[in-house]
């Protein structure tokens, strides 16, 4: 369990370094996408219970006795609600940061960030 | 423009195709019943064209694109969301997204109200706009009217 | 009885941004496509506020609206909130972009898929109004995006190289923000296990403050990039000077506003942390002092503009940082005031650029007497914003200085008032460089420009005269919104209410 | 906060206000009346250093518009207005420092 934290705080700083680093924005945005995947990997980690099962009713499984049980065994699904909803945001991110930088790439001939500065002070 | 793969890719990638597409739509249409719903659904059925697209090239591929289509596709989509949340609102006694179609039994395809409408809603949308993102970028639409 | 206005509010112009294409598509056959999107823009943005204003009544009653989305109620399901202080902010949100909008009928007449501007324009919108009327923290999150990637595809629209360039860095600056919002949500979740905010409240009270320190610099962070507070300023300049001007007043006076919006229902509201006010005071004193002495050695009148906005944030940083509600008062008063002069402002800006082409403050000289009306228009925007008397910057500036005299901090209150002559040091520099002086040559057959550009500024001039004629009506629309801030157990009461 | 004519009459204040714009206009146009100088030939070839210089050619650098307070804030432009360079890595630097100063003053002020 305590292995998920550890990874994803890992992946978090993997894309900061990233970011700060990399002269190319497109490892820069590579990273930002790191970076969302570490912090998905710990809303994730947060939900899990050990053997739970995945948060759907099974048919034939409504009797009210059972609704308890179903609660008590299920992971959380409100964090995989948010990743998914997350992910589809980075999705968005991720594209129009590549296509911004097919455009930087069109009018100033680098990718590199230092060199797009042009506005300045 | 990329000259394409192989024989062998393209061969495979042109019988997988059908079934990729297939598998998206399965996904979509049972999204109220197993993991999985629209946005999965949708992102395997834009993925089936980008492979079609990575095998053989844009202007050589088998399924020819048409941009206008696809675009009236993606607001498509979007309208369904939008229509299916009004259509709650104004039906469903002031409830957003409130249901109007009935609940039907747990486990069968026609179920859970209105929710299979949104999955095929945001399948939809999906599909179309991430298939639009990577024209986008093959073709660099909007780089002529500089 | 049925709460559906601000359920209202929020899918107007998300249903129209949809929308927007397939009308655009239909229309472009009649070749009438720059018509029928942009007046569509204008009734969505228009209806918008129309539904805003509805629930006026309603609230400065003393009551809080709330919609249950889907009807689950608070803990469980999304559920819409709109107190006193969600609706000052979303009448500035929704009375901004209609003005934009209405402003980018003939400010965008050159520029191509102008389909794409209006789409963009009401998601902006929409985020913002989400922001402002939602009461469930993940939900704010997902607005806060919308917005946010709305308005980095809005700065870079004409893909030219200083749009691009100002927009990749927003982007990339402002996705780092929002990622940092996202961890502070997931570690919120982690330790309290909710995501209303009311139940959130609640349920932090129990929790020692020591232990959300981390989220709350999350947070306050993450929002402190979207309202431009230095060092996390970096962005703005850039922004402002490269985006579309009517994306400028948009950018300064609606998602500036929701952004802070966001900072103040989070800091006090949820956490409860009026301690934190001091560090606001601190870093909006530092914001204010920064960037009015970065405007004042600006070439370009936009870059000027930009660094005088985020001076003025300074200034509200400040008031709302002692935390008085005295302070609250000034602050959500110059909050308004603020998105008014400012976008007067940028609006000027770009009439100065639709009509001659630059706005770099060397190439311009003279041009008061070729349009005279833009000339008076930024004069009284001017003079608002750097707080001379009988204008509305004075009365918000004023109350600022009083509520740092009474809470004990008069140092802050004097450096605000000599950052007040700066502010005036420097626009007096740009109205000279722009409208006075010798006019060079190539300017001379400058025209006006035209009436529907004028008829919003001349809107929010007369705005400007008016609240500060009268000052006490603006602090009458602020004194619910500032009352709203001091009674979280009346929101968090009404919010999770039936239970 | 009182906005009446105790406190700050602003529709007092604004009328006086008025009244002295008005006499300051009325002192204006009585100066250009009594006295028509205008910067001779003479004068303007000093301003010029020696050269001919038409009055529609010269223009004031903006950027050098406030010199002495440049001059006083020195050490304020020497550091900062470099800083903004335009490098994205170094403005997402300061984001980072930012949290981490955000960071530590909480931590403080909640202790």
């Amino acid at each position: 369990m305590s292995l998920n934290y550890v990874v994803a705080m890992l992946l978090i700083a993997l894309g900061l370094y990233c970011l700060l680093l990399k002269r190319n924005l497109i490892k820069m945005v590579i990273g930002l996408g790191v970076m969302t995947d570490g912090i998905h990997l710990f809303l994730i980690s947060m939900g899990y219970r050990e053997g739970g099962i995945a948060a759907i009713v099974p048919a034939g499984m409504l009797q009210d006795n059972v609704a308890a049980g179903f609660a008590s065994a299920a992971v959380d699904p409100i964090p995989q609600a948010l990743v998914l909803t997350s992910i589809v945001i980075n999705i968005c991110i991720v594209a129009l940061a590549l296509s911004m930088a097919i455009w930087v790439y069109h009018h100033y001939g680098t990718l590199d960030p230092s060199e797009v500065r042009r506005l300045r002070e | 423009m990329m000259a394409g793969m192989t024989t062998i890719v393209r061969t495979i990638s042109r019988l997988l195709f059908p079934f990729m597409v297939l598998f998206g739509v399965y996904i979509i249409l049972h999204g109220h019943l197993t993991p999985g719903g629209g946005f999965q659904g949708g992102v395997i059925i834009a993925a089936s064209f980008v492979m079609l697209w990575l095998a053989y090239s844009l202007e050589q591929s088998p399924i020819e694109f048409k941009l206008f289509r696809t675009e009236v596709l993606e607001a498509i989509g979007g309208l369904t969301l939008a229509t299916v949340g009004l259509v709650g609102l104004v039906m469903g006694m002031g409830k957003f997204f409130g249901h109007v179609l009935p609940l039907g039994i747990l486990g069968s395809v026609f179920s859970g109200g209105d929710l299979p409408l949104l999955n095929i809603g945001v399948g939809i949308e999906v599909a179309a706009s991430i298939i639009l993102v990577f024209y986008a970028m093959l073709r660099k639409v909007g780089w002529d009217e500089k | 009885m049925i709460e559906i206005p601000p359920i209202i509010a929020i899918v107007l112009p998300l249903f129209g941004a949809f929308l927007t294409p397939i009308i655009a598509t239909i229309s472009r056959r009649y070749d009438a496509e720059r018509k029928v999107c942009g007046w569509f823009t204008v009734a969505i943005t228009i209806a918008m506020l129309l539904t805003v204003a509805s629930m006026g009544a309603r609230i400065w009653g003393g009551e809080v609206i709330v919609y249950r989305l889907g009807g689950w109620s608070p803990p469980w399901g999304i559920v819409l909130a709109v107190d006193g202080l969600n609706l000052l902010i979303a009448l500035i949100v929704a009375g901004v972009s209609s003005l934009v909008a209405i402003y980018s009928l003939v400010y965008m007449r050159r520029d191509t898929r102008i389909d794409l501007y209006c789409a963009l324009l009401l998601l902006v919108t929409a985020g913002a109004m989400g922001i402002t009327l939602t009461g469930d923290l993940f939900n704010l999150y997902v607005f806060f995006e919308i917005m946010s990637i709305s308005s980095y595809a809005l700065v870079a629209f004409r893909r030219k190289w200083d749009s691009v360039e100002a927009g990749i860095k927003y982007m990339i600056i402002g996705s780092l923000g929002t990622s940092l919002i996202l961890l502070g949500i997931a570690l919120l979740y982690g330790m309290v296990g909710s995501l209303t905010i009311a139940d959130l409240a609640q349920k932090l009270g129990q929790i020692a403050p020591s232990d959300v320190v981390v989220p709350l610099a999350l947070l306050v962070t993450g929002f402190g990039i979207k309202i431009a507070m230095i060092p996390l300023h970096a962005w703005a300049p850039d922004a402002y000077q490269a985006a579309p001007s009517s994306i400028s007043a948009l950018l300064a006076g609606a998602t500036t506003t929701a952004g802070l919006y966001a900072m103040i229902r989070v800091v006090y509201m949820m956490f409860g942390a009026f301690g934190v006010g001091t560090i606001f005071a601190i870093f909006g004193l530092v914001t204010m002092v920064l960037g009015a002495l970065m405007a004042l050695t600006q070439r370009d009148l936009k870059r000027l503009l930009a660094y005088s906005s985020i001076s003025q944030m300074g200034y509200i940083l400040l008031g709302v940082g002692f935390g008085t509600a005295l302070g609250f008062q000034g602050s959500l008063f110059h909050l308004l005031n603020n998105a008014i002069f400012k976008a007067l402002l940028f609006m000027c800006a770009g009439a100065i650029l639709y009509r001659v082409g630059t706005t770099n403050l060397d190439e311009l000289g003279g041009l008061g007497k070729n349009m005279p009306i833009t000339a008076g228009l930024f004069a009284i925007g001017a003079l608002a914003i750097s707080g001379v008397p009988p204008l509305n910057g004075f009365a918000s500036k004023w109350t600022i200085y009083i509520a740092g005299i009474e809470a004990g901090k008069a140092v802050f209150s004097l450096i605000a008032i000599i950052m007040s002559v700066l502010t005036l040091a420097y626009f007096l520099k740009a109205i000279n460089s722009i409208f006075l002086g010798q006019r060079p040559k190539r300017l001379q057959n400058v025209e006006e420009a035209p009436l529907t550009m004028l008829f919003p500024m001349m809107l929010l001039a007369v705005l400007c005269i008016v609240l500060g004629v009268l000052p006490s009506l603006g602090i009458d629309l602020v004194a619910p919104a500032q009352g709203a801030i001091m009674n979280q157990s009346g929101y968090i009461h009404a919010v999770l209410g039936g239970i | 906060m009182e906005f009446g004519p105790g406190f700050w009459g602003p529709i007092v204040a604004t009328i006086v206000m008025l009244l002295g714009a008005g006499f300051a206009c009325l002192m204006l146009l009585g100066s250009r009346k009594i006295s028509k100088v205008r910067p001779s030939i003479a004068k303007r070839s000093t301003y010029g250093c020696g050269e001919e210089v038409k009055p529609e050619e010269v223009i004031a650098d903006s950027e050098q518009f406030y010199s002495p307070i440049r001059r006083v804030f020195k050490p304020f432009y020497r550091y900062i207005q470099p800083g903004h360079s335009g490098k994205l890595n170094t403005y997402l630097l300061w984001v980072v420092i930012g949290f981490i100063a955000i960071l530590v003053a909480i931590a403080l002020v909640l202790r």
